[in-house]
């Protein structure tokens, strides 16, 4: 019986040594967070130095280490592989999706910084709960085990109440803060209870083995029908249920258009896309981990799974596109827009569980391929989105501060009196609707191509591509309508013109930039996301 | 043989599972839904401890229901500092009143 | 010396495309001259006129190179041509057409340079009569697909060149008269009497002398174009080119609302020609894969033309079951269906009848024969030289010129539905005529009327019969179209001939060579002068009614069951004399009927004179020599082949045609019965109108009581008059409104549903396809709406929405699990 | 070298566009204007050059034999591929012709003038892209980069419904564009992983051993295909855009909406959906027949009925392009042995030439008719046909020009539209005499609403409109448009081998090409009945 001496000991040597050196970005962002609390106590540096510098400091050392670790792991130079004792996992896929949310939190920083939003006083408090969130959503990202499943989610999901209710006077975002906070609470105890059927009826809580749990489990009893196949399936769902609630997937999404309308455009601008990514990380591994090694294990009930997130997928598309027609808030339409892009990656999700679960069964279908087409698809698409929906809300946060209000109306004639701004919003609307210069159209492109492949094994995909399609046309409809108002109306009569300062028309800019150019050139991310894809999937 | 078997401790954690999720939609509170919200995380809680005593899960489930505990109690606190925002804004604490957002 | 072919089509391109020339020029005489520029009418008549030099130059160059020889036997045949010649072949035997085997040399290159083969049509047939030469080439061409080739070509024979000299000469008569007809013009605030202003006063405007002489130009240069054409596409191109200036130049008065109108419906009704032209085009191109006339040598392989595959070189139609075989095998000149047992290329019989309809319906369009005939009359909107030039000699005859060109492709049943269309549209138009009072309007009907007879003439077989008419047509009413213009001119643009009256001592050289154009129309003939001189000496009029006169003959008596086609020429013979003499005896003999026009009336200047002395010279000595004539002969000259010998009563129709022998017998009878109708018809007009015992007026009031002012004053045989004078009265009013309301009726109408279906096809447009996308639009946006009412807003729901959910989509996945 | 040539020549206009919204103040509104006429000449100038050194003896694409390329997207195999021929490069040269004029009839823009000219030149760019690309997926990024443009164009300069008109017009082009996306997946699918249209013809057309697309795809992508291109040309059910689209948009823009925009349907069926789905082509000859006649004789009735003088013209667009699709689909095919095969191949040669003749054509004379009806609506500002006449008095050289290309329009033998029409209806025979009689029949109908709008509007007694004072004869720009408008329509008219000895190579390849995929789909396997055509 090793003495829970040895046991500490070992445990600390595993966590300095080994652990922790992988996790530097997650470690830089908490030296940030200290540093925040810290520097308020010595008044005369905290005169200098503005919060948001610390933070941009902190968020540039995360994103340079994120940066540098998935550039070692492609070229062999790190090993992937699992760390604080099988909690974590460090590989291609977690690095990229941290990347990701390193890249996005100095973005958001940059564009509190403009907007104003936390001011000096209280901005202290905003930056170390939006560190903390992106921490926890850096652990979702590399989750290992049920634990961390559950951890992760609560760490990324409790900053956000606070954030939502951040401005303190405004009953609305109280309104919203609350309902946040219920609604999320009610949705993590029911994962939670989902977790904790799923571990009891596996025996184990480390995701690389719940698949060969699984297939035993399912394999004495007998089939589909039985009690055991029957608590697995409802527990998945449940499980499900909480990531559902992050992805703000259909009959989980009524929080969504009330809290992005009662926080600020900042925060929801935080919300709607990094948690969506962090999220839709923590869903593949998850899936991959019911799939396990071999697929074709299980094939009924992980199709059936598929195909369930398909049909989430799809209604989940169309009630987004339909919903948002009426919205005359900015920030309730991008809501509903934020739906429906997440039931479109849903699509991707789906794709890739169904053609993992019996891809097999076709003959002569390269199976791996199709899947990596689909991750492929997946990261391209989080990428894009991250700055469509930035440049989206970004816009919608500048304009408030000349407008003071955030309806449609207010954007009227808006466009030809700071071209500069709108044109950025055009291009991050237009790509955001899917067309061809843009990148918003190669993500959806190869999400559509990896459907139409995988189309063969399984025909519901081919009336995804249908359904994808008439909502990329759906979706023209409200998109347009903020476009419409900036440049086809005239401004009303007693509105000052609206003159943008040049910094912040840069910073559209340098949003929309990479949307143009993820739409001329996407060779360099797609070969990034291939390499990843083909080291997620064997 | 102890007496209790796993099904007994399942049924109550499912109980108190089902009662939580209850307290939540019926009550018009703020604070009663925050009480739900506990009975929720602490029915799943029992489950994961009856697991690790009945299963081959073993500790994990020990050191998970620790987490959950001090999870439930930040977002506990976080929980009421947003509600009691809500309540200076809006005067009540009745949830049904705070329905400005819709649409 | 390269051939002749060649050099030929180099003079008639000149002269075809002068005009061209002239009309670019003077369109845009409003800015090389002022408005009262009179230059731009010399330099269209110095373009015509060059026309004419260069087509009479080319007739010269035809004549020498033939040596004549489609003139040998005529002036100095002696035989009277009213005594039945007894032996069929009489002393002049044709000597064969000498043979011009020569072919062009140079390959046919894509565009540009004309090349030209040219086929002697030279075969030896038993009939006296053997057609001459015609020479075929291309200009360039338009296009090429794979064995398909369109282009713009020349057909050259004796018509061709007798076309060009009679168009190109009275258009330079037409365009000298127009000088002085069109002088008013030439100031820079002409008033335009006729045209009203919405607030009633007259419209003023700057002259645009200029402008009628570029449509003029424009006009001669289409109508050259249609007679030069080497294949039925190009005469397409150039028909509608024809029609466009036809309405310009109806059109030219574009200020009056029924100038417009008129014009509007000269071009539609062609349009609705055209249509039946196009259907024949299209069956004529996918089945024979040409349109040229004559053979043409397309990079090196000869390739026959339509009437070679059609007719071959026997003249017959050679039919297998009911299909035609095309005879394309052959060389030079000679074309035979090909022998058993060879991939032959075949055209369903009924086809070909309905392709030969459709073209012939083009001509009906153009022509203004029966069923299409309304416009011609309202086109006499436009200026009195256009109604002489285009609606009376040259255009409305292109369609006559068409039905000959292209008579070989025209099977016995087209040619019987040609001669009764004739038939019809003769007598309407006669009866019509008998009762117009505007001096236009009579010539109007009355040229409808000659123009039945031509096709009246081609639809007997009698080819060269329908074209000398059309020739001698063509001179005399010109001629009295000027005439009537110079009255119009001189009685300051009055055309009501109720107000005229005894102007022929106001106006002397109008009246007399208007009384020669008279003569000349209504076929009068000094009787007996035959039998002196061997051919009655009488104006070109009788000559060519004449010959239509005893082909009908000839035809009714080889088909006794169609005795109308001889029966009805006849009557009209005499109703167009009655009607002609009316006119002639209503404005310039009795006493004057307007005080006020008499007085002012004075005769033209010279330069509207001149031109109708040279007319009337032509009206009167163009045919000379009647049958045995020089211009019978030329005409003749291009016959196609197998007319002449006449067509056993074959094919579904049953009908043989009379040939050239059959018609020489029957001449002499024909040419005195022809001569009674057209005297009897001169007097009774003379007795109606010159002696005016009552007044014409008075006829029209007591119209019914006019049987018995006839029996009570002459005594004469009251059955003949009431047979004649009444009938055609009522019949006269019976078609006029038969015209005005069937026919335009029908035009009206089918205007009008054009419109209404047009109204429903919008409403549809707008309500059901249109509505269809709104409707979506429309659905997808309550849809939406409706979405978001679930979102109330109030958390308790929320979260009970994600117990029921969690139920829900368990019991759904459980239901739809894929079983094992 | 060609490739740096072509794409200097589809990007001269955004260079054009950049320089002018960087380098000018909004403020100096004619210099914009004189910038944005260079620029559409230079690009003119460039085209002409290609269309000198284009070789008609030269088969297939020019320069090189599958066009130059240069890699874009190596994962998914996707080429910036660039190459004309004699059916891309007649359509390239008309482009930049019509942008040119329409660029110098853009005086009369009276609003965000920088706005205008940028757009203007982006939308020109979109254009020559498209008929340049030989890439699926390069046709289809060019396909809706010109969407953009043309929607803001319509939407911010247009008249009272403009916002309507703009948003039917990129909801009808979207819909269409994801239908062809989807077909684009199936040919991507289908042929291990190719986008260059010329290897997917040389598949669908069975030269490439091994690889085939079966009759299923090929009918399914083609039906795909037809719609999506059928929008754009536009036929008959998919046409409700056309009219507000035009009625909305400003002269210019409907010049170049008319004159250029609609052909892009018509080449993409001739480019794409015919020569890779020969059997899907042969499967919907008929129905492509009869929707062209009805096209016909649909647009004319409406344009009968119109009382607004742009919707009447914007009709008659719907009209002559039915011809466009009619010429096209004339494939008359006889049973031979137990496999099908073209009969009277010649005729819809001569129909294909026709249509492509009559794009070229109704370009010139519907941008024609369209400039004539913005030079009268600049000066009286309104539409109402009941309300103008009499202005041959008033506006004499107006109201010629008016005329020579409204005479085009009619199909005036001499003129453009007369070739196009009269080869189109000549072939259709061979395939079915009774549609072909329909057809003919549209040529009264085309002559009875055209003619009576000339009556209503230039021809009458005096002008019964309102601001009767305004109407000043036409001054020199306006003349120089109008001018070269009815000198290229006369020149197309006398002289039509100009365009033929262009296009006639590309076609009789394109007419042969399916035919041998016809064969050679039957060879493998594929059942082709023969649809009776009445």
């Amino acid at each position: 019986m090793t003495s829970f001496g040895t046991l500490l000991d070992r445990l600390i040597d595993d966590t300095l040594e080994t652990s922790l050196c992988h996790f530097a970005p997650e470690l830089a962002l908490s030296g940030t967070i200290v540093a925040l609390l810290l520097l308020r106590l010595f008044g005369e540096i905290d005169r200098w130095i503005p919060p948001y510098v610390t933070t941009l400091v902190g968020a540039l050392v995360a994103l340079g280490l994120c940066g540098t670790q998935l550039l070692d792991l492609l070229n062999g130079s790190q090993e992937a592989g699992e760390f604080f004792t099988g909690l974590l996992v460090f590989d291609h896929f977690g690095a990229f999706v941290r990347g990701l949310l390193a890249l996005f939190l100095v973005l958001v920083v940059a564009l509190t910084v403009l907007t104003g939003i936390p001011d000096r006083e209280d901005g202290p408090d905003f930056y170390s709960l939006m560190l903390g969130s992106t921490i926890g959503m850096m652990i979702m990202a590399s989750a290992n085990h049920m634990l961390m499943f559950f951890v992760g989610i609560e760490m990324a999901s409790v900053p956000g109440y606070v954030m939502v209710g951040f401005l303190k006077g405004n009953r609305k975002s109280s309104e919203a803060a609350f309902k946040y906070v219920v609604y999320g609470a009610g949705a993590a105890g029911v994962m939670l209870y989902g977790v904790s059927l799923l571990t009891g009826l596996l025996g184990t809580a480390s995701l690389p083995e719940l698949a060969a749990r699984l297939t035993i489990v399912l394999g004495h009893s007998g089939g589909v029908g039985s009690a055991e196949s029957l608590t697995a399936l409802l527990a998945v769902l449940m499980v499900m249920v909480g990531l559902a609630f992050k992805l703000s997937l259909v009959p989980f999404h009524f929080w969504c258009p009330d809290v992005f309308e009662g926080a600020s455009a900042e925060v929801a601008a935080f919300l709607s896309v990094a948690s969506k990514g962090a999220a839709f990380a923590l869903l593949v591994r998850f899936c991959m981990s019911l799939i396990g090694t071999d697929p074709g294990a299980n094939p009924e009930f992980l199709t059936g799974i598929g195909l369930g997130l398909g049909v989430i997928a799809a209604v989940t598309v169309t009630f987004g596109n339909l919903a948002a027609y009426s919205q005359t808030n900015v920030k309730r339409l991008l809501a509903y827009s934020t739906i429906a892009h997440a039931g479109f990656m849903l699509m991707a999700v789906s794709a890739l569980v169904v053609v993992l679960a019996n891809g097999a069964a076709v003959p002569g279908f390269d199976v791996p391929e199709a899947a990596r087409m689909c991750v492929e698809g997946l990261l391209f698409y989080l990428f894009v989105y991250l700055f469509m929906n930035l440049g989206a809300f970004a816009v919608v946060a500048l304009l408030r501060n000349q407008t003071f209000s955030e309806d449609i109306e207010s954007f009227n004639g808006v466009g030809w009196q700071s071209p500069a701004l709108c044109i950025c919003m055009a291009v991050c609307v237009f790509s955001l609707v899917g067309l061809p210069p843009l990148g918003g159209f190669w993500g959806k492109l190869v999400i559509f191509m990896s459907l139409f492949n995988i189309g063969e094994v399984h025909w519901f995909m081919w009336v995804l591509l249908v359904v994808g399609g008439l909502n990329t046309v759906f979706s023209l409809f409200y998109y347009i309508r903020i476009l419409k108002a900036m440049f086809m109306r005239e401004p009303a009569e007693g509105a000052r013109p609206v003159e943008v300062p040049s910094a912040i028309s840069n910073y559209a800019l340098l949003i929309a930039l990479p949307v143009l150019l993820l739409g001329l050139f996407p060779t360099w991310t797609t070969s990034l996301a291939h390499g990843v894809a083909t080291w997620l999937i064997p | 043989m102890d007496a209790v078997s796993l099904n007994y401790v399942l049924a109550i954690g499912a109980v108190l599972f089902v009662c939580g999720v209850i307290c939540m939609t019926t009550k018009r509170n703020g604070i009663g839904i925050l009480m739900g919200v506990e009975l929720v995380l602490n029915g799943a809680n029992l489950n994961f401890v009856a697991f690790s005593r009945y299963t081959s899960l073993g500790l994990d489930g020990q050191v998970v229901s620790l987490f959950v505990i001090v999870l439930a109690a930040a977002e506990a606190a976080v929980a009421l500092a947003i509600a009691l925002n809500f309540y200076n804004n809006h005067l009540t604490i009745d949830v049904d009143r705070g329905d400005e957002l819709h649409g | 010396m390269d051939s002749l072919g060649s050099e030929l089509s180099k003079y008639l391109l000149l002269a075809w495309l002068l005009p061209l020339i002239g009309f670019a020029v003077e369109v845009l005489g409003g800015y090389w001259g002022n408005r009262q520029d009179k230059r731009a009418a010399y330099l269209a008549i110095a373009c015509i006129g060059a026309g004419f030099l260069l087509s009479s130059f080319t007739f010269y160059r035809w004549g020498t190179e033939t040596h004549w020889q489609a003139f040998a036997g005529s002036v100095s045949e002696s035989g009277h041509a009213s005594v039945a010649d007894p032996s069929g072949s009489d002393g002049h035997e044709k000597p064969d057409a000498a043979h011009h085997p020569h072919k062009a040399a140079g390959t046919e290159t894509t565009h540009g340079t004309p090349g030209h083969s040219e086929t002697a049509g030279a075969h030896d047939d038993a009939a006296h009569h053997s057609p001459g030469p015609s020479y075929s080439g291309t200009f360039y061409t338009l296009a090429t697909f794979g064995s398909l080739t369109l282009s713009i070509d020349y057909y050259i024979d004796s018509l061709t060149i007798l076309m060009f000299c009679m168009v190109t000469l009275i258009a330079t008569c037409i365009h000298i008269f127009a000088v002085g007809y069109m002088s008013d013009e030439l100031t820079d605030e002409y008033v335009d009497h006729s045209a009203h202003t919405s607030d009633g006063h007259h419209v003023h405007r700057p002259g645009r002398f200029h402008r009628f002489f570029a449509f003029l130009s424009l006009f001669c240069f289409s109508m050259l174009g249609i007679v030069l054409a080497g294949n039925i596409f190009q005469v397409f191109v150039f028909w509608e080119l024809v029609g466009i200036s036809s309405f310009l130049l109806i059109g030219f008065y574009t200020e009056r609302k029924s100038a417009n109108v008129a014009a509007n419906k000269a071009f539609i009704v062609n349009r609705v020609g055209d249509f039946g032209f196009i259907i024949g085009l299209m069956i004529l191109w996918t089945y024979c894969g040409t349109f040229s006339f004559g053979d043409q040598d397309l990079n090196g392989h000869e390739q026959p033309g339509l009437f070679s595959m059609i007719r071959g070189s026997d003249g017959e139609i050679t039919t297998v079951g009911d299909d035609v075989i095309l005879k394309t095998v052959g060389h030079n000149g000679h074309w035979e269906a090909p022998h058993e047992g060879e991939s032959n290329r075949t055209l369903p019989y009924f086809l070909l009848v309905i392709a030969g309809l459709g073209v012939f319906g083009g001509c009906v369009g153009k022509s203004a024969q029966f069923p299409l005939q309304t416009w011609l009359p309202d086109a006499m909107e436009g200026p009195t030289p256009v109604s002489a030039l285009v609606h009376s000699a040259t255009m409305v005859a292109a369609g006559v010129y068409l039905a000959a060109r292209f008579y070989p492709v025209f099977t016995t049943e087209v040619l019987l539905t040609i001669a009764y269309i004739g038939c019809i549209t003769l007598f309407i138009a006669a009866t019509i005529a008998v009762v117009a009072t505007d001096i236009k309007r009579v010539l109007a009907y009355s040229t409808i009327s000659q123009l039945g007879y031509m096709m009246l003439a081609i639809g007997l077989g009698g080819w060269a019969a329908g074209l000398f008419h059309l020739i001698t047509h063509a001179f005399f009413k010109s001629l009295m179209f000027l005439c009537s213009g110079s009255v119009i001119h001189g009685c300051h643009h009055e055309q009501e001939m109720t107000k005229m009256g005894g102007l022929r001592h106001k106006m002397p050289i109008t009246a007399y060579t208007m009384l020669i154009g008279v003569i000349a129309i209504s076929g009068l003939a000094i009787p007996g002068s035959a039998a002196l001189i061997g051919f009655p000496i009488a104006f070109s009029g009788f000559h060519s009614k004449d010959a239509i006169v005893a082909t009908a003959l000839a035809y009714t008596s080889l088909n006794p069951i169609h005795f109308l086609l001889f029966l009805t020429p006849l009557v009209t013979a005499g109703i167009t004399a009655f009607y002609m003499f009316r006119l002639w005896f209503y404005t310039f003999t009795g006493k004057p009927r307007d005080e006020h026009i008499y007085s002012h009336c004075h005769e033209s200047p010279a330069v509207m004179c001149m031109p109708l002395v040279v007319l009337a010279l032509f009206a009167a000595g163009c045919a000379f020599g009647g049958e045995n004539g020089p211009l019978y002969h030329m005409i003749g000259n291009s016959e196609p082949l197998g007319v002449a010998s006449g067509v056993e009563a074959g094919g579904a129709a049953g009908v043989a045609l009379p040939s050239h022998h059959a018609i020489h017998e029957v001449h002499g009878t024909a040419g005195v019965v022809a001569l009674l109708a057209a005297g009897l018809g001169t007097i009774v007009a003379f007795l109606l109108y010159c002696r005016p015992v009552v007044d014409p007026e008075s006829i029209k009031r007591q119209f019914s009581g006019v049987h018995g002012f006839l029996v009570e004053k002459w005594q004469f045989d009251n059955l003949y008059d009431v047979a004649f004078v009444r009938p055609s009265h009522i019949v006269g009013r019976w078609c006029a409104t038969f015209d005005k309301e069937v026919l335009d009726g029908i035009l009206h109408s089918t205007a009008r549903t054009a419109i209404w279906i047009g109204t429903i096809d919008r409403k549809f447009d707008e309500t059901i396809v249109d509505g269809l996308v709104n409707v979506v639009g429309n659905v997808t946006r309550s849809v939406g709406m409706s979405l978001t009412v679930f979102q109330t807003g109030r958390i308790r729901q929320y979260v009970m929405f994600i117990a029921i959910s969690v139920v829900a989509l368990f019991a759904l996945l459980f239901a739809f699990m894929p079983k094992a | 070298m060609d490739l740096i040539f072509l794409s200097v020549l589809i990007f001269m206009p955004t260079a054009g566009a950049l320089v002018l919204a960087v380098l000018f103040n909004s403020k100096a509104v004619e210099p914009m204007r004189v910038f944005t006429v260079v620029v559409t000449a230079i690009t003119f100038l460039m085209t002409l050059q290609l269309w000198m050194n284009f070789d008609p003896g030269v088969s297939g694409i020019q320069p090189e034999a599958n066009g130059v390329s240069v890699e874009w997207i190596g994962t998914w195999n996707i080429h910036y591929r660039l190459g004309y021929d004699g059916i891309s490069l007649p359509l390239v040269v008309l482009t930049s012709f019509i942008s040119m004029l329409a660029a110098l009839a853009s005086w009369s823009i009276n609003k965000l003038h920088k706005g205008y000219f940028v757009l203007f030149l982006l939308l020109e760019t979109g254009m020559l892209g498209v008929f340049l690309a030989l890439d699926f997926f390069l046709f289809y990024v060019f396909w809706e980069v010109m969407l953009l443009p043309m929607y803001f164009l319509i939407g911010v300069w247009g008249g009272p419904r403009r916002e309507y008109a703009a948003i039917k017009f990129f909801l009808y082009t979207l819909a269409g564009s994801v239908l062809m996306l989807i077909a684009m997946l199936m040919f991507y699918f289908g042929s291990g992983g190719e986008f260059s249209i010329l290897k997917l013809s040389a598949i669908g057309q069975g030269r490439v051993p091994g690889v085939q697309f079966d009759e299923f795809t090929q009918i399914t992508a083609f039906i795909l295909l037809f719609i999506g291109f059928a929008i754009k040309v536009p036929c008959f059910p998919f046409h409700t855009w056309l009219p507000d689209a035009h009625v909305e948009a400003p002269t210019p823009i409907s010049m170049i909406l008319a004159g250029v925009l609609l052909k892009m349907g018509g080449y993409g069926i001739l480019r794409i959906a015919f020569p890779i789905c020969p059997v899907g082509a042969q499967y919907g000859a008929y129905c492509l027949v009869a929707i062209g006649v009805i096209s016909i004789i649909y647009g004319a009735f409406a344009a009968l009925a119109q009382t607004d003088f742009k919707r009447m013209v914007a009709y008659s667009s719907v009209s002559h392009m039915g011809y466009v699709i009619l010429g096209m689909a004339v494939w008359a095919v006889a049973q031979d042995g137990n496999i099908v095969v073209t009969s009277g191949r010649d005729y819809w040669l001569m129909g294909m030439n026709g249509a492509m003749f009559q794009m070229i054509a109704h370009g010139i004379s519907s941008a024609g008719m369209f400039f004539m009806v913005g030079v009268i609506y600049d000066r009286v500002h309104h539409r109402d046909l009941n309300q103008f006449g009499g202005l041959f008095a008033l506006m004499p050289l107006y109201s010629g020009l008016a005329a020579g290309i409204f005479f085009a329009g009619l199909g005036l033998p001499g003129l453009c539209g007369f070739i196009g029409e009269v080869f189109v209806v000549l072939s259709t025979w061979n395939f079915s005499p009774v549609l072909a009689i329909v057809a003919a029949s549209g040529v009264i109908l085309t002559a009875g609403y055209i003619l009576w709008t000339l009556q209503r509007v230039y021809l009458g007694a005096e002008y019964k409109g309102p601001h009767a004072d305004e109407i000043t004869p036409m001054n020199a720009r306006e003349a120089t448009i109008g001018v070269t408008l009815l000198f290229m329509a006369i020149v197309l008219g006398v002289y039509p081998a100009l365009m033929f000895d262009v296009m006639n190579g590309s076609m009789a390849e394109l007419v042969d090409g399916m035919d041998a995929g016809l064969r050679a789909a039957q060879q493998s396997g594929a059942s082709i009945t023969m649809t009776p055509t009445p």
